[in-house]
């Protein structure tokens, strides 16, 4: 294992403290915690957002904390959910009384550990909702298992409910956009090469050098199949097929895409995958509204790519391009 | 059979050292079908929890099961943090004030601590969780008047090692779908040390 | 060779293209050229400013075209310095009467080809200036040699120079500014792996298990030392000493910060370094003024980082502050 | 001595062939002490060279070294583009309106080439660029009064193996210092290649 830490120990704390030493004007580290909050939060008369997860993302959450975004980020160890007592710091530290939204993506670990944070700020009288981002179309969803995972959709989530509660909407408002936005964002992902767990110190799995996985998840997980490694045109349609199908997306619509970079991929293949991602919606006559290229959610060192596709309407279209001052989304 | 204080102090201590030598094992069967961390989310817990109870004197075994609820909560993390978390604060819930636990409160505090796994969880016995362990130890639980440490330790085995045939349902593996098949479940494994430490607790203090 | 490309021959095209695909209404690519350049250029009285360089650096070069920075980018095969015929387009293209700047990277191969597209440019009347980047401490000074290489550091020269220009200065004037920047800035880099150039298709050079390369370039070639590979506090406290060093950076001095991904590193890592960097500057009494950290100048899929400082005085900070749309670099 | 149109089309297809089977191990030269592109870079110029001249009719050795010359300095990027590309262009002007070339104009022509690299690349004999191998060869050319096709390829591959020894002054590999000591220099090698193509189409042509 090859990785510029100190310990693995550490590597979590150290980020944080890493983090906050390169944006001290607009973050701020909760004392004692994993959380990264926005410097002037609780911000008065807004719904506070707050989202987190494992770490290993990056920029996803931190980055995202900021003026139009996240109101606080709960940080896990590397690919492990934050725990209940550290998501119910990020929420007493972001409600201002007009309540607190959730964005937690949907992984057994993570719903439990916000759940039980939700139920500890309720004690508390915090008026707090959540909902739950499901975009990767991997996953066959059903009501039996534990259905989709949350992956680099969740992006455009924090986005718009940023944005809408940036507008002063209420609790409700902000948790139904957000709901809306769920509704109509998918994605899904393919790797080159597994990574390596800090703490692990081993790879989660391997890879000949032929072979590319689909339907990675964004913690080292295998994906749904492996196959031949093949052409950036072949991976960029089968991937974006895949989402469009699943949206069922009609020429005439209008989308924005994002070609997420895994953390080890160059953004030169990002950029190839794009061009044939535009050329696939243009020929199915699908408008694209806008188009974001590079790391948003990773999965440590993995080299691979995932393809989002949100579907827009006039109120998403506004949301996504409200301002935001988050250091990774800055609009 | 009669649970004190110095018993279950000794149940988290043995439960400790298990989990810290299979810390790789457990992390590579996690690995296979998850993400990788189990292992090391069981051992950094156990740590905490060991630091904790070591650090304090209890004078019943409801606070002492707290305090183990409490430190996996806030020092677990993933999946697996919450459910042990919940099980054993249902257990020193169902064990109000008592400083022992003799067999049918035994019975009971297992019983409180499943439903809460599996309210908390969302997951049925068969899922390829750690409820198949817990469930078909309540179930050999039940069927005896007092705790049998052999049967206790077999039927836990036997319970973790069924879980290797099954399909995921829930949790992180269930996004494998067949190919979690061939497999053991992590947290079944934890359970089973968990459980094999209990199993040596009673067995010693006979 | 793991990558999501079509074919090596085709790979900077169709980065190119998926390029201008993303920023359809910001950037366009000059018909038949590996030139992309902002879609309203030529600006009306305003200073042209052309970078490029082999590709290979993403986000660098193209990136960092947008108002407030470069007006067009040149993109040469991966690693190798694009053709005089396809820089002479790029000044021609950027060019309305004011001049062009151009910045180089001190690359034999850059310099020469950029000064023959100069030669050209001048045979049609456009009045063209150059600058060139040499931050790299990693290798000697020394008037025998070639001198120092361009790295991470020049991203800061067309930020500001870009600015400058934007106010609507002189060539002149954003040629001194710029060449003021190239004394206050320098940078190091070091590996934990190589590279693969995707028309070689093998690695440059080998690094053992516990080996790292320190003084790397951006283009695959050897460091100047090889060791073991330590903490990140070491390699950051390594990185930055010979910085400050170089610079003689002073106690109550003000500096920009960059710590830059080559690649194939995970942002948690560089964040790791940055706390360092961060540190050991507050300990020496450096004030610091910004700080970036990313991927702003990589090296294909390279794992490891660069640590770049520059001094400021008051008008690098207003030019470094001001309005910047370039895709790469949003202020 | 005498090159017509003809020899200078055979001198760059036998160039090209050698240059394309010898792609990986330029490559491989310029990945131990630069960035590894020198073979890929030369392959391609080369190509579109063929491509380029073999698509035209060229009544004088001048425009034909022109078309080459604007080929390789617009395919070839990097170092070596600017260099050949220079290299051929002086060549050209001083063989212009020459239909064929003697003994004497060829020196001469090699005189102004290795001039105008010098000039571009502002380098000197000795810093372990191709300026090695055209320096050592007009050398050995000043001494004679006709070409002597043996020599000629010995002479050139001679200062080529000597770049191994030298500590590189200019271009990538001067970044490694004394590491750039023990390795060829890529352009000295291609260099090499294009001047024993050369020998071959005067020895075939007596
Ligand atoms: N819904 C669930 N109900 C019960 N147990 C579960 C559930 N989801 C996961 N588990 C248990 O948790 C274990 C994984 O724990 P861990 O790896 O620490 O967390 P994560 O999966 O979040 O990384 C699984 O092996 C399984 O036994
Ligand atoms: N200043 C220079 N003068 C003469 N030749 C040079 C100079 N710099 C580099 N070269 C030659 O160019 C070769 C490298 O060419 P190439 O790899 O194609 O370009 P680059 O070094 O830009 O990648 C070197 O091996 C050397 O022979
Ligand atoms: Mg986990
Ligand atoms: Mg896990
Ligand atoms: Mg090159
Ligand atoms: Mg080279």
């Amino acid at each position: 294992m090859k990785k510029i830490i100190n310990d693995p120990n550490s590597a979590v704390q150290d980020m944080l403290d890493g983090f906050v030493a390169a944006y001290p004007n607009d973050v701020k580290r909760l004392p004692g915690t994993t959380v990264i909050a926005r410097k002037d939060a609780p911000v008065t008369n807004k719904v506070g957002i707050v989202s987190g997860g494992g770490s290993g993302h990056e920029p996803a959450h931190a980055g995202y904390v900021g003026e139009g975004m996240l109101d606080a980020a709960v940080a896990g160890e590397v690919f492990t959910s934050p725990t209940p007592d550290q998501v119910f710091e990020g929420i007493k530290a972001v409600d201002n009384g007009a309540g607190v939204l959730l964005v937690i993506k949907n992984y057994t670990g993570d719903i439990m550990n916000f759940e039980m944070a939700a139920e500890l700020a309720e004690a508390e009288g915090i008026n707090v909702k959540q909902v739950v981002v499901n975009d990767d179309v991997a996953v066959e969803d059903s009501s039996f298992t534990t259905g989709r995972r949350g992956i680099a959709g969740t992006v455009f989530v924090h986005k718009i409910a940023g944005a809408k509660a940036a507008q002063g909407a209420s609790l409700e408002e902000v948790q139904a956009v957000a709901e809306k936005t769920i509704q109509n964002v998918r994605s899904i992902g393919m790797a080159l090469t597994p990574c390596i767990v800090p703490a692990a110190g081993t790879p989660s799995f391997e890879l000949k050098e032929n072979e590319m996985e689909i339907g990675i998840g964004i913690h080292g997980e295998p994906g749904i199949e492996r196959k031949e490694i093949t052409t950036a045109d072949e991976i960029a349609v089968e991937l974006t097929e895949k989402v469009i199908a699943d949206l069922g997306l009609k020429s005439g619509e209008e989308v924005a895409v994002m070609v997420n970079g895994l953390g080890g991929t160059p953004e030169m293949e990002l950029f190839i995958v794009n061009k044939k991602v535009n050329q696939l919606l243009s020929d199915k006559g699908i408008t694209i509204y806008d188009t974001f290229v590079g790391e948003y959610m990773t999965s440590l060192e993995m080299a691979g790519c995932s393809v989002t596709l949100l579907r827009l309407d006039q109120e998403l279209k506004t949301l996504l391009d409200a301002e935001s001052k988050a250091p990774a989304f800055r609009r | 059979m009669k649970l004190d204080v110095a018993h279950i102090l000794d149940w988290m201590e043995k439960a400790n050292d298990k989990i810290q030598q299979n810390k790789t094992y457990l992390t590579s069967l996690d690995q296979a079908i998850g993400d990788g961390d189990h292992g090391i989310n069981m051992a950094r817990g156990f740590q905490e929890v060991i630091g904790k109870i070591s650090a304090s004197d209890y004078s019943n075994v409801s606070d002492l099961l707290k305090d183990i609820s409490m430190t996996l909560l806030s020092k677990v993390g993933g999946a697996s943090g919450p459910l042990y978390g919940t099980a054993f604060l249902k257990m020193s819930m169902a064990l109000k004030d008592s400083d022992s636990v003799d067999y049918p409160q035994f019975v009971h505090a297992m019983e409180e601590a499943l439903q809460g796994i599996k309210q908390r969880g969302k997951a049925e016995k068969g899922e390829k969780t750690l409820v198949d362990v817990w469930e078909t130890l309540l179930e050999q639980l039940k069927e005896q008047d007092d705790f049998d440490s052999v049967r206790f330790e077999e039927t836990a085995k036997l319970a973790m090692e069924s879980t290797k045939e099954l399909e995921a349902k829930k949790g992180r593996a269930a996004y494998l779908r067949e190919r979690s098949i061939g497999h053991l479940d992590p947290g079944s494994v934890s359970s089973y040390y968990i459980f094999s430490s209990l199993s040596d607790v009673v067995k010693e203090s006979v």
